[in-house]
Formats: C-alpha cells, sequence, structure tokens
C-alpha cells in the first residue's frame, strides 16, 4: 500500500478536535494541510478533490471536442463539392462514425458532467463530490476508453458503422475486423464512467446540501444535473445492454440480431434509442441549467418561475424516455404506436417552450448586464428555438419518413445539439472561467468568437435543410454533380472554416486570459449560487466556512442573520451530511484522502475491457487483478483507524 | 469576500454545533453509502428490466418457444432460489446485527451468507447445464444465458464482498464504517434475490408458459 | 507495470490491426489465365503451378475484411451448393483438419482453379485471382488455420446448430445433458 | 404556395421532397407547408419576443454590480405570470392542431390501397436495388434492376425486403421512406400522379457504397408500361453469329461476369449482381450512378473499383478486344 506524507502527519498529530476559537489564517492552514490532495507524479494519480478531478474531466472533454470538430471539418472538405476524392469511403465511413461517437460519448456527455463534478459541490456549500475515489475512477476509465477509441483509429480500425452501429451491418458478417468491437467497448467504458458521476452526483445533491437549501432552494443548475444524473441512470444501461449484446453476438456468435436464428435486427433500435433518445435530453437538460444560471445574474434578478422551469426539467425527463421510436418511424411498425409516440414526441415541446418563456420573462423584467455569457445565451435562443421547431416537423410520421436520415436531419439535431448545448456551455465557460481560474475571459476575443461561431453554425447548417428537402440522404462520402447539391454543399463548407476560426478565437482567448486575464476576485458577475461565496479558484477544501442558505439566491439575500456552522473537524476530512429534503444537519462522513487504488483499478478495468475484445479469456483473468485492486481501494486505511481509536464509534 | 463567509471581527453569530452528530448510521436515505448502493441497484435493476425485456421481444419474433427445444429443467433452479429465499432471513440478521454494532453476530450471520453465496455459485454451474441449451444455439438460447450469466456476476459481485467483509470482521480492525457496509452489504444481497425471483419465473417458466 | 503491459496489449494487438483491418477492394488482380481450354484438369499436382510470388504467403488471409469476403463469396459462388456451411454433403467438409489434397493455400488455390475429381468443378477463369484467395483464406478459417482475430464470426444465417465458427472452447457441446445437435432442423 | 418557394427548386428537381409527383408525396408536401408555416410563426413571434426583452430598457453599466439585485415588484410578477401562461396555452392548442394534422395525414397515407394493384417486390443488396414483378407463371415473373417502371394513377404496391443490411427505400417526390430490414418484409403504397422519371436513394447508412445506391421509378402511361413489361419479359436477344456482340457473349459466359449476372436465355444465372437481360433498355449503371452510354460502359466493365470503390464486382483485367466485345454484347441487350 502506498503511504504518503500527510496521511502519515494525520495520524501520528491526531490531537483533541480544533474547535473554535482559532483564528482564520489557522483554520484555513488546518484545512489546507487535510484536504490537500498533494503534488507532484505519483500524487497526480491519487488525487480525487472534485475541482482537480473536474478540470481534469473539462480539459479531456474539449479535447474530444477539437478532435471531433477536426473530424468534422474533414468530412466538410469531402462533401464541399461533387465527386470528391479527398477521403476514401471507407475512411469517410470512419471519420464520419468517429465524429459522432465523439461528440455523443466522448464530450457532449463527459463535458455536461465534468461542470457537474466541479460546479455542484461549490454551489451546494460542500467540500467534496461525494464518492471522490469513485469520480477520480471514472475519469480513468473515460479517457482510457477515448483513447483506446482513438488508438484503434489511427491504426485503422476506427469503428466504421456509424454511432448508432445499426446490425447487421455492424454485426459479424457484414463489419469483420475489430472496427466495431471498438466502438461497443468504448462505450462501455463511458458508460460505466457515466453513471459513476451520476450516482455521485445525486447523491452530493441529495445529502450533501449546504445547511438551509432545501429542496425548493437548489439552484436550477442543481436541478438540472439531478434530473441528467437519474437520466443517466436509466437510459445508460440500455446502451451498455445493446453493445453488450451486439459484442456478444461478434464475438460469441450469439443470435441476438440475426433474424435467421430467431434474433432480430430491430431489438437493437428499440434498445438504442430507448438510450439514444434520453440522451439528447441527458446533453441538454445540463445546458438548460446553465442558462437559467446565467440569465438570472445576467438579467440582475431570480429567474422568473423557479417552479415552473424545475417541473419542465423533471418532465423532460420522464417524457424523455417515451419517445423512442421516433427515431424507427421508417421502419414500418404499426401505425397505432405511431401516433402515440407522436403525440409524446410533441409533448415534449411543451416543456422546452416552458423554459423559453421564463427566461424571456426573465429578461424582460431583468436589468440586462451584456456580457459574452448571455451572448452565448441569446445566441443559443435563436438556435434552439429554430431547432426545437424542426423537431417538432419530426415528431410527425408523414413528414419524418420523408426526412429521417436525411440532411434535414442532420440540420436539426445539430441546431438542437449545437444551439441547445455547445452554445450555453460555451456560455458558461465564460461565466465559470473566472470562478475556475481565477482570471476573467476577454469580452472583446468572446465576441469574435461569438460572432464568427453563430455566423459559421448558420451558414454551415442552415442549407442542410435545404439540402434534406432536396433528397440528400446522411452518411453519404459523396454525391453526384447532378444531384444539385453542390452550392448548398460549398456553403456549408464555407461556413464550417468560420466555426473553426471561432473556434480558435476561443483558445486564444483562454490561452491569454489564463495567463495574463485581469484577475477576478470572488464574484465578478455578482452572482447568487453559493459558488461565486469563495475564492477564485477556490481553495482546496472549496470553503472557509460552509456557508448556509436563506433563499434560492443566498449570496443576494445573506445577512448576518445566518448562522455559522462549528464543530466539524479540521483535521480530518469531515463533511456535514445533511437532510434529503430540508437540508438539515444530519449526520457527519469522513471524506476519502488520496489513494491510488482508483488509478490502478481503472486500469485493470481497462486491461479486462480491451483484452476481452481479443480473447474471452481475458474476461476471467482479467476479473483477478480488478478483484484485488478493488479491494485494496476499500480496504480500512491507517489514518481512519487511528482517528476513530481516538475518538470512538460515534453513533 | 463575499457575505456569507464570516467574519470573526464581527459581532458573534448563531451558531449550528454539529460536533455531536454521529457518523454511524443505518436509516434508509440517510448515510451517502445507502444512495450509492441504491444507485448500483438502480442501474442493473434497469439493465435487468431491459434483459427481460428483450427477452419477451425476441419471444413474440419466432412461433416456438423455446424454439426447436427443450424446456430447461427445474431441479437446479428451483432449489436455488429456495435457497436464495430463505438465505434472506440470515441475511436481515446480518443487517441487524450490523445496525446494532453486534460484532459476534456479525460474523456469524455472515459467515453463515458467505457460505450460503458458495452453495448459490455452485448449484449456479449445474442451472447452466439444466437449461438445455448453448448461447450460440439461437435467440432465446443467447438472451437465456445471457440473462442466467449477468445475474451470475452479481452473485459472484455480493458473494466476494461478503467474504472480503467477513473477513474482515475477523481481522479486524474493526471501524463503525464496516458495520455500515454490513448494513449495505445486506442491503444488496436483498437485490440480489429480488431481481432473482422474475429472472426464475422468465426463465424456467417462461418457456413453459408461453 | 499493468499500464505499461495494457500499452503492450494495445501495441501488438493494433498493429496486427493494420493488417487485419485492410479493405482491399482497389486491388486489381488478374483472372488467371483467360484461356478455359488449356485447362487440363487430370495431370496437375499440388504446388506444381506456383501463384504468383506477390501472393506467396497469401496476403488475403491477414485481412479481416478479405476473409469475410470470402465467406460471402464462398455462398454467393454456391460452393456450400456441395459443401454447404463447411459442414460438408455432397462435397467434403471443410471443417474438419483432414484434406485430401494438402491444406496448403496453394493447393486450395489448385483446388478451386483446377477442379478435382468426382466433381469438384474447376474456376479458372472465373473468378478473380484475389476472390480466389479470399476464398482460401475462408477455407482455412474454417478448420481453424488462421488466427481468430481475422476468422469471421458467426454469420446471419441459420446456423445448423453446429459450432460457431470460431475456435472457442464450448466445442465440447456433446458432453452437455440433454443436448442432441441432431434435434435441430438443417 | 409551392410557386412561392420555387426558387428553391429552381428547375425541376426530380429528387425533392417539396415537388410532389405522386400522390402520398402530395399529402405530405402539404403537411409540410403547413408545419413550415406554423414553425416559422411561432420562430418569428418568440423571436420578436426575445429582441423586445432585450432591447427593453437600458444596460446596467451604471448600476454596479454589487449592489445586488432588482427588487421584484409582485404586481409585475403577475403579470408575467399570466403572459408566460397564456403564451403556454397557445402553445399547447398549437401543438394539438399539429398533432390532428399529422395524424390526419398518416391516416390519408394509411388509407391509401387498392385490391387490383401492381406489386413489386424490391430486395436491397450491398449496393443496388433488385426488383421482381411477381406473376403467378414463373416465365412471366421478371427481374431487373435499380430502376422501377409504374403505371401512372395507378396504385403500386412495393415490398421490400433485404438480404444483408438494412437499406431504406426512398424516392421523394414519390413518397416517405421505408427501411429494408433483413427479417422483416413490409408493404409500401404508391401512386404516381405524373409520368416522369423521379430519383430514389438509399437512405440507411449501408456500408461503403450507401452514397451510390439509388434508382429510378419511372412512372408512365399504362399503355407505355405494358409496352415494356412485355419486352422485359422476353429473354435477351442472341446475337447474330459471327458478329463482335456473339463475342463478347462468349467472352461473358466464358469469364467471370456469369458468375454474378443473369442474362435470361443465356447459361448465365448468377444472383449477386444485378440482372442483365434488358440492361440497355435502363437509364442508368452502377445503380445510379452512371449514365448508361458506351464510355461508362468501357469504364465500369475494366474497373469498377475506380468508380464505386467496394462494390461487389472485381476489376478486370482484360484486353481491349475483349472489352469491347463484352460492352458491344450489353449494348445489345436491349
Amino acid at each position: 500500500m502506498s503511504s504518503q506524507p500527510q496521511r502519515e502527519m494525520n495520524s501520528e498529530s491526531l490531537e483533541p478536535r480544533p474547535r473554535t476559537p482559532m483564528s482564520d489564517a489557522e483554520a484555513r492552514n488546518w484545512l489546507q494541510r487535510t484536504w490537500d490532495d498533494g503534488k507532484g507524479f505519483t500524487s497526480w494519480f491519487q488525487q480525487v478533490h472534485h475541482t482537480v478531478i473536474g478540470r481534469r474531466y473539462i480539459i479531456t472533454a474539449f479535447c474530444f471536442f477539437l478532435l471531433g470538430g477536426l473530424l468534422a471539418a474533414l468530412m466538410r472538405i469531402q462533401l464541399s463539392h461533387p465527386e470528391n476524392h479527398f477521403l476514401s469511403p471507407d475512411f469517410y465511413n470512419q471519420v464520419f462514425t468517429m465524429h459522432g461517437s465523439t461528440m455523443m460519448f466522448l464530450f457532449a456527455v463527459p463535458v455536461m458532467e465534468a461542470f457537474g463534478i466541479y460546479m455542484i459541490p461549490l454551489m451546494m456549500g460542500t467540500r467534496n463530490i461525494a464518492f471522490p475515489r469513485l469520480n477520480a475512477y471514472s475519469w480513468y476509465l473515460y479517457v482510457c476508453g477515448g483513447i483506446m477509441l482513438y488508438v484503434a483509429f489511427v491504426l485503422n480500425t476506427g469503428p466504421d458503422v456509424g454511432w448508432f452501429a445499426y446490425p447487421p451491418l455492424s454485426g459479424p458478417d457484414f463489419s469483420p475486423g475489430k472496427r466495431a468491437d471498438f466502438w461497443a467497448q468504448m462505450i462501455t467504458f463511458t458508460e460505466v464512467a457515466a453513471l459513476a458521476v451520476a450516482v455521485e452526483i445525486i447523491t452530493t445533491i441529495f445529502k450533501l446540501r449546504a445547511v438551509g437549501m432545501s429542496l425548493n432552494r437548489i439552484p436550477l443548475f442543481g436541478w438540472a444535473m439531478l434530473i441528467h444524473s437519474f437520466m443517466v441512470i436509466f437510459a445508460m444501461p440500455a446502451v451498455a445492454l445493446d453493445s453488450s449484446m451486439l459484442l456478444m453476438d461478434r464475438l460469441i456468435s450469439t443470435h441476438f440480431f440475426n433474424p435467421a436464428e430467431g434474433g432480430d435486427a430491430l431489438l437493437y433500435q428499440h434498445v438504442f434509442w430507448f438510450f439514444g433518445h434520453p440522451e439528447v435530453y441527458i446533453i441538454f437538460v445540463p445546458a438548460m441549467g446553465i442558462v437559467s444560471e446565467i440569465i438570472a445574474t445576467f438579467s440582475r434578478r431570480p429567474v422568473f418561475g423557479y417552479p415552473a422551469l424545475v417541473l419542465a426539467l423533471v418532465a423532460n425527463g420522464f417524457v424523455g424516455f417515451g419517445l423512442w421510436v421516433h427515431h424507427m418511424f421508417a421502419t414500418g411498425l404499426p401505425m397505432m404506436g405511431y401516433s402515440f409516440f407522436t403525440a409524446a414526441s410533441l409533448m415534449i415541446a411543451i416543456p422546452s417552450a416552458v423554459q423559453i418563456f421564463c427566461w424571456i420573462a426573465t429578461l424582460w423584467t431583468g436589468r440586462i448586464n451584456w456580457k459574452t455569457p448571455l451572448i452565448f445565451v441569446i445566441g443559443f435562443f435563436a438556435i434552439f428555438v429554430l431547432g426545437g421547431l424542426t423537431g417538432v416537423m419530426l415528431a410527425s410520421v408523414p413528414l419524418d419518413t420523408q426526412v429521417h436520415d436525411t440532411y434535414f436531419v442532420v440540420a436539426h439535431f445539430h441546431y438542437v445539439l449545437i444551439g441547445g448545448a455547445l452554445f450555453p456551455l460555451f456560455g458558461g465557460i465564460y461565466y465559470w472561467f473566472p470562478k475556475i481560474t481565477g482570471r476573467m475571459l476577454s469580452e472583446k476575443l468572446g465576441l469574435w468568437h461569438f460572432w464568427l461561431f453563430f455566423i459559421g453554425f448558420n451558414l454551415t447548417f442552415f442549407p442542410m435543410h435545404i439540402l434534406g428537402l432536396k433528397g440528400m440522404p446522411r452518411r453519404v462520402y459523396t454525391y453526384l454533380p447532378q444531384n444539385g447539391w453542390g452550392t448548398m454543399n460549398f456553403i456549408a463548407t464555407v461556413g464550417a472554416l468560420f466555426m473553426t476560426a471561432g473556434v480558435l478565437f476561443w483558445l486564444y482567448n483562454i490561452w491569454t486570459s489564463y495567463r495574463r486575464g485581469p484577475l477576478a476576485g470572488d464574484n465578478p458577475w455578482g452572482a447568487s449560487s453559493l459558488e461565486w461565496a469563495t475564492n477564485s479558484p477556490p481553495p482546496i477544501y472549496n470553503f472557509d466556512e460552509l456557508p448556509t442558505v436563506n433563499s434560492r439566491t443566498p449570496l443576494w439575500t445573506a445577512t448576518a442573520e445566518n448562522p455559522v456552522i462549528r464543530g466539524l473537524r479540521i483535521d480530518d476530512r469531515e463533511v456535514l451530511i445533511t437532510r434529503v429534503l430540508d437540508a438539515e444537519p444530519d449526520h457527519i462522513n469522513s471524506f476519502p484522502k488520496p489513494s491510488p487504488w482508483p488509478f490502478w483499478s481503472a486500469m485493470a478495468t481497462t486491461a479486462l475491457f480491451v483484452g476481452s475484445i481479443f480473447n474471452g479469456y481475458a474476461l476471467y483473468i482479467g476479473a483477478i487483478p480488478l478483484a484485488f485492486t478493488l479491494t485494496m481501494w476499500f480496504w480500512p486505511k491507517k489514518h481512519e483507524i487511528a482517528l476513530e481509536e481516538a475518538e470512538g464509534v460515534r453513533r | 469576500m463575499s457575505a456569507s463567509i464570516a467574519n470573526s471581527q464581527q459581532p458573534p453569530r448563531r451558531e449550528i454545533d454539529v460536533s455531536a452528530l454521529p457518523k454511524t448510521v443505518f436509516g434508509s436515505g440517510q448515510s451517502i453509502l445507502w444512495w450509492g448502493t441504491m444507485g448500483m441497484v438502480v442501474i442493473e435493476g434497469t439493465f435487468f428490466a431491459l434483459l427481460l425485456a428483450s427477452y419477451f421481444y425476441l419471444r413474440t419474433r419466432v412461433t416456438d418457444w423455446p424454439p426447436a427445444q427443450t424446456v430447461p429443467s427445474l431441479n437446479f433452479g428451483t432449489i436455488n432460489i429456495a435457497i436464495a429465499v430463505l438465505s434472506l432471513i440470515p441475511n436481515y440478521l446480518a443487517k441487524k446485527a450490523g445496525s446494532s454494532f453486534n460484532l459476534a453476530g456479525c460474523r456469524l450471520w455472515l459467515t453463515i451468507m458467505s457460505l450460503i453465496s458458495i452453495v448459490c455459485l455452485f448449484l449456479r454451474w449445474f442451472e447452466f447445464s439444466s437449461l438445455n441449451c448453448m448461447w450460440y444455439d439461437n435467440a432465446y438460447a443467447s438472451v437465456t444465458w445471457t440473462i442466467l450469466g449477468m445475474h451470475t456476476v452479481h452473485l459472484i459481485t455480493d458473494g466476494f464482498d461478503t467474504w472480503i467483509l467477513n473477513i474482515m470482521m475477523f481481522t479486524g480492525p474493526i471501524q463503525g464504517k464496516r458495520f455500515m457496509d454490513v448494513s449495505e452489504n445486506a442491503l444488496y444481497w436483498n437485490f440480489v434475490v429480488l431481481a432473482w425471483i422474475p429472472i426464475y419465473l422468465v426463465l424456467y417458466w417462461a418457456p413453459r408458459w408461453l | 507495470m499493468k499500464s505499461i503491459s495494457v500499452a503492450a496489449l494495445l501495441l501488438l494487438s493494433l498493429l496486427a490491426g493494420c493488417a487485419r483491418e485492410k479493405r482491399s477492394y482497389q486491388d486489381q488482380s488478374p483472372y488467371v489465365e483467360q484461356a478455359p481450354d488449356k485447362v487440363v484438369q487430370s495431370d496437375l499436382h499440388p504446388g506444381m503451378m506456383p501463384p504468383p510470388s506477390s501472393y506467396e504467403k497469401n496476403v488475403y488471409a491477414e485481412s479481416a475484411y478479405d476473409v469475410a469476403e470470402g465467406q460471402k463469396l464462398f455462398e454467393q459462388y454456391h460452393c456450400s451448393g456441395c459443401h454447404f456451411h463447411g459442414g460438408g454433403g455432397i462435397g467434403p467438409p471443410l471443417m474438419d483438419s483432414d484434406w485430401i489434397y494438402g491444406s496448403d493455400p496453394q493447393n486450395i488455390r489448385a483446388t478451386i482453379l483446377e477442379g478435382r475429381p468426382n466433381g469438384m468443378p474447376s474456376f479458372r477463369g472465373k473468378i478473380a485471382d484475389h476472390q480466389v484467395w479470399e476464398i482460401v483464406a475462408y477455407v482455412r478459417s474454417l478448420s481453424g488455420l488462421l488466427p481468430k482475430d481475422v476468422s469471421p464470426g458467426r454469420s446471419d444465417q441459420i446456423s445448423l446448430g453446429t459450432t460457431p465458427q470460431q475456435t472457442h472452447p464450448q466445442y465440447e457441446k456433446k458432453e452437455q445433458p440433454g443436448l442432441n445437435r441432431e434435434e435441430k432442423p438443417k | 404556395m409551392i410557386r412561392l418557394f420555387a426558387f428553391w427548386a429552381g428547375t425541376f428537381n426530380d429528387h425533392s421532397v417539396t415537388e410532389a409527383m405522386g400522390r402520398q408525396a402530395a399529402v405530405i408536401a402539404h403537411e409540410w407547408w403547413f408545419f413550415f408555416a406554423v414553425c416559422t410563426t411561432v420562430f418569428i413571434i418568440t423571436m420578436l419576443f426575445l429582441a423586445r426583452a432585450l432591447m427593453k430598457r437600458r444596460t446596467v453599466e451604471d448600476v454596479p454590480l454589487a449592489t445586488g439585485p432588482a427588487v421584484l415588484d409582485p404586481r409585475r410578477e403577475r403579470t408575467l405570470t399570466i403572459a408566460v401562461s397564456s403564451a403556454m396555452g397557445v402553445t399547447v392548442v398549437t401543438l394539438f392542431v399539429l398533432l390532428f394534422v399529422s395524424i390526419s395525414t398518416g391516416a390519408s397515407i394509411r388509407h391509401f390501397n387498392s385490391k387490383n394493384a401492381v406489386t413489386i417486390q424490391v430486395m436491397g443488396h450491398q449496393w443496388w436495388w433488385h426488383v421482381i414483378y411477381q406473376n403467378t407463371a414463373a416465365s412471366e415473373t421478371l427481374q431487373t434492376a435499380n430502376e422501377i417502371h409504374i403505371p401512372v394513377g395507378k396504385p403500386v404496391v412495393i415490398l421490400t425486403s433485404s438480404n444483408d443490411v438494412i437499406h431504406s427505400f426512398w424516392v421523394p417526390n414519390i413518397t416517405g421512406k421505408r427501411d429494408l430490414i433483413p427479417g422483416y418484409s413490409t408493404a409500401l403504397w404508391i401512386q404516381a400522379d405524373k409520368p416522369g422519371r423521379f430519383r430514389g436513394q438509399c437512405a440507411e447508412f449501408c456500408g461503403h457504397q450507401h452514397a451510390h445506391m439509388a434508382f429510378y421509378i419511372v412512372a408512365q402511361e399504362q399503355n407505355d408500361f405494358d409496352a415494356w413489361e412485355r419486352a422485359q419479359i422476353n429473354p435477351a436477344v442472341t446475337p447474330a453469329p459471327g458478329s463482335l456482340q456473339e463475342k463478347g457473349m462468349q467472352k461473358f459466359m466464358a469469364g467471370p461476369c456469369v458468375m454474378c449476372h443473369t442474362i435470361r436465355g443465356t447459361d448465365a444465372g448468377g444472383a449477386v449482381g444485378p440482372d442483365l437481360t434488358h440492361v440497355a433498355s435502363r437509364s442508368t449503371i452502377a445503380a445510379g450512378t452512371l449514365d448508361f452510354n458506351h464510355e461508362n460502359l468501357l469504364k465500369w466493365v475494366r474497373n469498377s473499383q475506380d468508380i464505386k470503390p467496394g462494390n461487389k464486382m472485381p476489376a478486370m483485367q482484360i484486353t481491349d478486344d475483349d472489352l469491347n466485345a463484352i460492352v458491344a454484347y450489353l449494348e445489345s441487350l436491349k
């Protein structure tokens, strides 16, 4: 077992609970020492604090975003004119599959969770995320899954069956080699990681809230992450099951999707879209939380219609599971069922509309502070509303049979996902960058970024609506000159150039501002939620004193009446656990210290997953190191024992 | 500094002293460990539910069920689930011993639970052969094997967990949180057994009834 | 250490992947001697007719794509009409380890090109050379002569109730009580 | 309305959703324009409200952030509640209207069928379309590929199926798409209201050459259709002895072509590639990729992999003489 200097120190230097009075500086020193995850190469693999892991998550997710964007650029070049030979069909198929898989599994979901990991404990006013080691483990797994996929891609083993990987095309008969296996196994990696984070976030929001933050005072981003996490928990097992069935069909000759032996290719689609549709909301719901936060802060008033917004998020969560069949309208299933799914698909417009109206109402009555985060949110409005409306069109069965699997759909979901998730996310970066780094991003470069990206986006994707109506199917590597799709495609490619330029401005902005940007201070935007109640960047223990809350906008209503939390040890990672409903103090939990075992467990898991692609025995052999590392992970630690010996079991 | 951070120079503020709060709790929904366990339970429950739904979906795609095969024989499966259901009693006692910090009780009932997990796994071995098919025969066989295989994975992990916990109970060090582990481990075994009941009915009786 | 072994595993398997994942459809291979009248069936011996030197080691046997193509061609060119899916019938089974005319790629190629007595026709001039090699690779995969990662998995058709085409240890089917392979419809 | 948006199309577009030439596509196009109008209106109204909200007043430049947020005026909040609720009411009503229109459109498409329809079986292959006109007499059953002739104004039922992967049958001017899923066979009703030649393309990703898997529906007057059908049922013409075509036929039968293609009336009976009995009567080759003409045929037969990489027809290395002969033979197969 590895031992760490400060761990030894803590177990030796056990003294009675340091209580007040104690000077603030002294208390901070203690907290710093207690919560410090250490520095240096070996410590890096042991760190567990949510800001550390959250930062890694955010950076990793955006690396994958850039890779996915690069692939998109390749596709746009290939499609810029008819009969282009820039990419071979084989490579193009890998590229578009990698683009979709990267954006969905390695960027969109992880980046939302990343912001959740970083922000939720701060917003809830606690010192760390629940299950911090699991959190570290999930990041290692996520990274390993992504690296595995890209290593495979570089070695010409990139999946080439679409991000949806429908059998039989992805099955053993039509996808020889290991390409589809890597795709399916990447799903397993990211699923495990996403599920772990979902459990952490639910637990954090339910049990680690600041005293006084009853359910009806949780910030909307908190609600959004809560709904997101519940959706992950119910949706992700579906795709994990689906990709497992696909892997088994491919590797051990099961017949789930072989119609000749009683299997069924549509089973895959049902299970996939049972995940795949909620997936859209999994990506989009946290973005709604970000929008709510930004709108409140920059219109200088609490968001209008908090209960309605929360209910809308919940409704999104529920209805999102009831419309998966609208991805299968072209399969020729019985019409009766279709009507139900049309109704459900239209119904989901209602919660989205509630949110849009509430936000407009907030802006209407607010005092507007024109800053880049808000500008990105305005961009979000324009794009997302358009995308939502084309979504309403797609809900209709007859229309869907015409435009399904055409560029109309490509346009639609890019409007929804880039408009509905990426624009708020960019807004969120401009909003929270000062909190995370302590420095402001440049407003001027931010405007360049916004306008290039906004114009480029619309140039790229608006023509695709028309292309779809003019009969251009998705996932084609080229098209014929006489089809008449050349002009629109060329415009789209030009738009992609603009988007690229926008992203470059953004990167440059981050690069320079991180080094030389103006210092932010604790609360540069005058925002209301608890993450702004601490330094920027937050200390490793998050808060000098645990905050308490007396309204939905705690920093706007905080008074001297707010009580102070006393009595948590500061020589141990004690965290106050509160009650689910009213967030009154309930009990205390000692949070784990840094550990190398999440890393080793992730390595063992990776070996098992990757090995099993090549040999079934990897499942048995790989289980041994996995069991060993997991056992070591949970094995009692010296300092915990010492602490408990000092103070006895507290019942 | 923003408003909610206390400043010691100012007049004394109302304090909430949490130093007397417990660190070891057993209530439903009380500890974060409970929420973690329930998270796992819900995730895996969803997985099983979808797997069973796939079973019935595949059923609708063929006329004979099981296709051209004899039905699975009941013996081992029935004995095994009977043992599993009965094991809920020692499991409950283990949970109770855990939440009352009864070390001797924990050792006793955990030992019994460890042995039961071995017996269940042993019987499970024979269950596979009593399915009367191999997973590569057809879709029915594939889904049947997968359901039973998935559940076996749960048996193995929970059995492993029980063994480790039991060993810790004997070797020490004994911590308050170990007793919480005993309680959560019992909760998880309840899930393994509860999930087993529909699985048993589907695997062994659905081929007879459908 | 584990990370090193993982990396090594990745590297090894994926370097192998380069050949395994090759899609060689742009290969232009000749039809072997477009002169059906020259074919003499009986006095050919295995190995007599060396293949073009570039195919000395049958590059197509290293690519999963080509082996899978071979599998499809095996059906499309009606090889399965006599050999079924490797189980044999009118023609000899190909899944076992008995080889009447030799198991070397060149032997199998010669069998396909020149035909054999008692019914195996000659396909000389009818099948592109690289397709012949693909079929050769597939035929060899049936009896487990190819590495597992290039051998095709099960195909999307009736599996004849036999074993998966991969060489998996579960082939001890007869040991399972109550299992009878013959019960399955052919 | 369609004319209003004619700038979208310019000249007539033979693969466009909005230029309906079939009964079903017309119904859907109507629905499309209705949805388009409603959604555009909603979009504009929402954006106007948003613009108004943003431009209403002032920024906070003059009010320091530290002074805290606006104090909420309860009366104004009540007004907002009423405004948002009414907007929601309008939204719900609109959605119900859209639902009604959608379902009634679906119903009018669904109830469209007939007892004496032309029945055409369409099978998807990687990457071409196998078309079979079933007839109780086997000799009257005709097979063709990548070109579907139908009579104008008569209901036609397309029975779809697939033997390999999932494809999707889609002719935008005629009707919406239908997936071809292995293990499933579905019936898709179509009816062309005007004669013409309409392009269709596979709409479900199906592998390497998904991009080059097109076909045409040729809608003809009943007389023309009958004539076409009669001609197609005939076996292939036999070339005159000693002609270049005859040499081509020999090359075809002796070489690899015969392994995959069928030419009725000859020994060629392969089922891997398209039926070539009347290939010269079709307007395109390679599943709508190339026009049927001499140069394209030469190019295609010599090395189809250059044009459609990954397709199932291997590259040929044959002499120019043989190639010319084979192409001449193919051109004679009217």
